[in-house]
């Protein structure tokens, strides 16, 4: 072990932090809407647009997202077309890019967890909203959705968990966030253990801010699980959440 | 109890005309006709699987009926055709625009479970009526009290008994304030001096000129409920009447053998 | 002949063969991984739910570090650590040559790991969304834990985890991509050999997404046929 | 381990960084390094075996004891050289700019053909200023943490934004779609990629640089502890230079003539 | 109908002994004590959210007691004492094998929703208890039939009615043939038809030397079935005797208003 070489990366590494978060938190932000409609719209009943959806879901769950920022960076910039339009003063950016084709990215696999969600919720729930006269729309933010997110939490963590470790496909684009500048010390040094250790304490600390943030809004929105709540008592326990996952 | 009422179609709360309605070859309900008066309690009686429930499903297009029509205060549901020698409402809008003057209590009560017994009572008054909050929180203690479940107003429904999840089942229905409420065996997990309160509350909605349709198992709830009763078999009405006439005197073999059984 | 298809030709003259047996080893890889994950997922899951929180604890520590470290560096330590720590015992016995661990059974491993820890959350998800009554009805009739787990459990879990388990699977297969540090040619691998080679990254990037695309079509299928199957019985409003 | 006549030696090459060494469309492993290693190991009197791997991972697999040796256009850097040993010098390998042909940047001229930035001296002092003028306050684009990177960022700083990408492909691709206005590489990529199609519309500019910051060109990568090897290795280069056959496949694969000075 | 038992101990084939359960802070059973020999059929009547859901829940130890001792057939289910004051069942194999002798049909039915009726029937024979799957196939018809659903024996149980629901909770408990069944409501959603047939499957199990455990609240019912009733009240047995005596002249004023509202 080079402890050196470790105290060096540490400070680098850290200048790609705000990159990594930046990237992912806002991919995700816009990720999460784009989901929901996505998943909407697949469970429609008209079939173009379930189809359409579908393909969305298809084609960029399919496909690695490496290959789909590297289209989207290099590929759009091969056509005379696209550098001449009104698009290019965005799309010549890499960080534009780089948001673009994760927030389709995760628009696309959450689409599939909060689809799932919805599927859980049982119909008789449905029933009822419907009839005491609740629209679609609203049955659907009042009923379906809290519940949908529910059940959906924990595989919604891990896709946040994997959009910020995707960040890292952004160096492809010049983007230099933690693991962009963790490779190029390596490339330099030949270290990879070291290094990666380095940035390994840096995603875990994230990871594990996550997992703690996610664990304790399962256990905040899920009330019904707990046990009956105790008078008008503080709700104690929702302090322990923080420490240890709560069922 | 209730005042006979001349067939008016103009002050009928609800009409049903011919409703059919098949699952998968099943022929549940064969042609089923019901009109309601402002006021109007009626009980439906038959056995189990006879499409009671069906019924109540179809007034409120939770299940879309192969054929027929329903009414509520006048206005028709819309239907157009859909695929295959079915039919669909023609408005959503319209759908639930009828639904929230409907009511329903599910036969299993279906309360959602991510919200407290307040909020499962409120839930309809605020966002669908736009009720203040304030003003259906009120209401909705109110109510509870009166099914005498206040005290469990913030316990989440897994945690209450069967009874309980029932009253709470009732108060929601009773908070949208509908012109025709809808229930399906309100009563079916009630002990005996419940079903006497429900009777109650049930009497004074008729004297407020609600309209309300029951199926029941309880056949002396519904002598004591109804101004008119409704024998279901095999998808058809079998018998209707007021209830003397149906349990003391019924015309059809079917109902008197159904009731006979109820000493 | 477009320039394309002279490229992606089958046999000496073309890379159509190379990336199809990339295309080959990513499933197979992939399958072994993700089985593997499955079964890792449902101790994970059952580690995480237990009543006791040293349990919970130990479940808890291994998805947060997994899904924490960087996956390359989980390849890493199994690969290098892996054949030194076998290295370092066999020096022991005197035999002092180069081990060769089995790309293949690392490479599964160290995916297997990873998926499993994402399977783990998933199926932990989906655990807490089995009714609770019949769970009860099941205790009720006498089941042992292990006929509840196999008659109840996998039947209704499957249900709520399968739309979850797809994105761990989509996962796994482009995980797969990492383990060319362990020697083994799959998709993107062969992608950047042909393109260093032939200086066409985008035909052959494009073909790895393609490849992708047919692989996640025959999945997709799979799994659609698995979501018929675990929702037999279940009514949509 | 021993290394001597007769011995087995496992060389390891990427395979994937044409002309230095690629796979071709039948899967056969070819280029400058595969002819060459050939002709050395024929000099070492060894038994060599000639293995692909991918280049993340290529020197801890080297390390694990994976393979022997690596020829994989792996430049001699003081880096690369606290972790490995190096043999001498295989191939020299001058850097130069290449930009479009429609860039203004395209008919600059410092004055001087060649520099070298092992000793600098003043005319050569100037040429490196005038680059600087003309440089100034454009996007440069390098492959990252290569001896090109260490140059802009030693010689060119404040001047140009650099910009660096993962593999040269990327970067060939942002010059074309103008999203940089130059790229820095070793003259051994750009001479090949500009007869081909890719290079149609990109031209060479500036003076050809090597020596200082771009390092002492591309050797043959070995363990530390097998240092017999590595002299081995050197023994066989000196002789292959000394008879023309690094100048005769460099110039093959290269389209110019590659062989080391020192 | 049952003849008079003396107590008798060894006989005996459930005891319950001064059983507690609290929720969060609410006590639901304050010390519930209950002795069932062979042949006995005891029912449980009590307003909604007095207790009696829970207490048999807490027999089979789908809910843990805080205090008490539950045993079957003579043998008493060992327990441990678990974290902070409360206890924990000591072998869980001792706890399956004590569930698999005795059986339960819920308030709300629970059937598996993954499995048809007739594979939501032949689930614990097959499985549980190791009887071939063709003998479990054919009795689990019979009893399908008995309850009046064989035709429904391929559906799910999301297509049923409640009252269909309800039978094949009813078959399923029926087929592990157990020594004790626990019944909770079991003809809640039925109609009065359908009410008199299960009072004779129940007649039946009882001659056959079943022991029987009814929540109910159909008073008619509870006193053509049982030879014991037990009124819990709040959480404790407030009345406790023959069903003439509990129905016709109560000893506790409590007992006499809830029995009176049933006419
Ligand atoms: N899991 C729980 N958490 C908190 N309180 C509970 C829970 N289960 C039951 N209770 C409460 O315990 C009390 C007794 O419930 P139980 O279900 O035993 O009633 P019951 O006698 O069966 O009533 P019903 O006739 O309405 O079914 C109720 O007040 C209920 O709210
Ligand atoms: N979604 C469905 N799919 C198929 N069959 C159904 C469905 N819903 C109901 N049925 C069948 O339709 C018939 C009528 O059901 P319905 O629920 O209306 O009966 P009910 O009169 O309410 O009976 P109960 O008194 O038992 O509740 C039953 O035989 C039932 O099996
Ligand atoms: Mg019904
Ligand atoms: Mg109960």
């Amino acid at each position: 072990m080079d402890f050196n070489l470790m105290a060096e990366a540490f400070p680098k590494i850290l200048d790609g932090l705000p990159v990594t978060m930046a990237l992912a938190g806002i991919s995700l932000f816009l990720g999460f809407f784009l989901a929901v409609g996505i998943a909407l719209l697949r469970l429609s009943s008209f079939r173009p647009i379930s189809a359409l959806a579908y393909g969305f879901v298809y084609v960029f769950r399919g496909t690695p997202l490496l290959v789909q920022i590297f289209l989207i960076y290099y590929g759009t910039g091969q056509f005379e077309a696209v550098r001449e339009s009104f698009l290019w003063p965005v799309l010549r950016e890499a960080w534009w890019c780089a948001i673009l084709a994760l927030t389709l990215n995760t628009g696309a696999y959450t689409s599939e967890i909060i689809r799932g969600g919805i599927l859980s919720v049982p119909f008789g729930q449905i029933e009822a909203a419907k009839a005491c006269g609740m629209n679609a729309l609203m049955r659907f933010r009042r009923i379906v959705f809290p519940q949908a997110i529910r059940q959906a939490l924990p595989a919604y963590g891990n896709e946040i968990i994997l959009m910020i470790k995707s960040t890292s496909l952004a160096s492809t684009i010049t983007l230099l966030e933690m693991t962009g500048i963790a490779r190029k010390m390596i490339s330099q040094t030949y270290k990879p253990l070291e290094i990666f250790l380095i940035a390994a304490v840096f995603y875990l600390t994230l990871v594990f801010v996550v997992t703690r943030a996610v664990a304790y809004v399962e256990f905040r929105l899920n009330p019904d699980r707990r046990a009956a709540r105790t008078a008008k008592g503080k709700d104690l326990t929702t302090v322990a959440a923080l420490g240890a996952d709560v069922r | 109890m209730a005042v006979a009422h001349a067939p008016d179609s103009a002050s009928a709360a609800l009409v049903v005309k011919d409703l059919h309605k098949s699952f998968a070859g099943l022929e549940v309900l064969k042609g089923v006709s019901l009109e309601a008066r402002q006021g109007d309690v009626i009980s439906m009686i038959g056995s189990s699987g006879s499409g009671k429930s069906t019924f109540l499903r179809c007034i409120n297009l939770l299940e879309i009926p192969d054929k027929g029509i329903v009414s509520v205060n006048g206005e028709t549901i819309a239907m157009k055709p859909g695929p295959n020698g079915t039919q669909q409402p023609a408005d959503m809008r319209q759908v639930d625009r009828i639904r929230s003057r409907l009511s329903m209590v599910f036969q299993n009560f279906n309360l959602w479970t991510h919200m407290t017994v307040l909020e499962n009572v409120i839930e309809g008054p605020v966002h669908v009526l736009k009720v203040p909050r304030e003003e259906a929180v009120a209401r909705a203690e109110a109510l509870l009290q009166k099914v005498g479940i206040a005290d469990k107003r913030d316990q989440y429904p897994s945690h209450l008994s069967g009874g309980q999840q029932q009253r709470c089942a009732i108060a929601r229905a009773l908070a949208m304030e509908p012109q025709v409420m809808l229930f399906d065996e309100p009563t079916s997990a009630l002990d005996p001096e419940l079903v006497g309160e429900v009777l109650l509350v049930m009497r004074q909605l008729a004297e407020e000129g609600r309209t309300m349709i029951i199926v029941t198992h309880e056949i002396d709830f519904a002598r004591d409920v109804s101004n008119e009763i409704v024998f279901l078999h095999e998808g058809r009405v079998e018998e209707q009447g007021p209830p003397e006439q149906v349990f003391d005197d019924p015309r059809s073999e079917r109902c008197r053998q159904f009731v006979k059984r109820n000493r | 002949m477009p320039e394309w298809m002279q490229l992606l030709q089958w046999g000496d003259d073309g890379w159509g063969d190379e990336m199809v047996r990339g295309m080959l080893m990513t499933l197979a890889v992939a399958c072994a991984a993700f089985l593997l994950g499955i079964v890792i997922g449902m101790f994970g899951a059952a580690l995480k739910l237990s009543r006791y929180i040293l349990v919970r604890f130990i479940g808890e520590t291994y998805t947060t570090l997994i899904r924490g470290v960087p996956d390359l560096l989980i390849i890493y330590l199994l690969f290098f650590g892996g054949s030194m720590a076998v290295m370092a015992v066999a020096r022991v016995f005197g035999y002092d040559e180069y081990i060769e661990l089995d790309a293949f059974a690392i490479g599964t491993i160290a995916l297997g790991t990873i998926s499993g820890a994402y399977a783990t959350e998933v199926i932990r998800g989906a655990v807490l969304s089995v009714p609770k009554g019949q769970i009860e009805a099941a205790k009720a009739c006498g089941m042992s834990r292990f006929l509840l787990f196999r008659r109840i459990m996998v039947p209704q879990v499957a249900r709520y985890a399968l739309p979850g388990l797809g994105n761990v699977w989509q996962l796994t297969l482009k995980d797969t991509s990492l383990i060319s540090v362990v020697g083994l040619v799959e998709i993107m691998r062969q992608a950047s050999v042909a393109s260093g080679s032939t200086q066409k990254p985008f035909t052959f990037y494009l073909t790895a997404g393609i490849l992708y695309l047919v692989l996640t079509a025959f999945s997709n299928k799979g799994f659609g046929l698995a979501e018929i199957w675990a929702n037999r019985g279940v009514r949509r409003a | 381990k021993d290394f001597k006549e007769g011995s087995k030696v496992r060389i390891a090459t990427e395979g994937a960084y044409a002309p230095w060494n690629f796979t071709d469309s039948s899967g056969k492993l070819a280029g400058f390094e595969v002819d060459l290693y050939a002709d050395l190991c024929e000099r070492m009197k060894v038994q060599c075996e000639l293995l692909q791997t991918a280049w993340e991972g290529i020197i801890p697999a080297l390390q694990a004891g994976k393979f022997d040796a690596i020829m994989a256009g792996m430049s001699i850097t003081d880096k690369r050289k606290e972790v490995i040993t190096f043999s001498r010098n295989y191939m020299g390998s001058p850097a130069s700019l290449v930009v479009l042909k429609s860039s203004p940047l395209a008919s600059f001229d410092a004055g001087l053909p060649t520099i070298s930035l092992a000793d600098v001296d003043g005319g050569e002092m100037a040429a490196l200023d005038k680059m600087k003028a003309a440089l100034n306050g454009k996007t440069v684009g390098v492959q990252i943490s290569t001896t090109h990177e260490n140059f802009l960022n030693e010689y060119m700083a404040g001047t140009v934004t650099v910009k660096t990408y993962d593999t040269q492909e990327n970067l060939d691709l942002d010059l074309a779609a103008g999203r940089i206005d130059a790229a820095l590489a070793s003259l051994s990529y750009w001479v090949p990629l500009l007869e081909g199609e890719k290079g149609e519309n990109m031209k060479l500019t500036g003076p050809k640089m090597d020596g200082g910051p771009f390092g002492n060109g591309v050797g043959a990568g070995i363990r530390q502890d097998d240092q017999e090897l590595a002299d081995m290795f050197t023994v066989a280069i000196d002789a292959a230079i000394a008879d023309g056959t690094i100048s005769k496949l460099s110039t093959k694969w290269f389209g110019f003539d590659g062989t080391p000075k020192d």
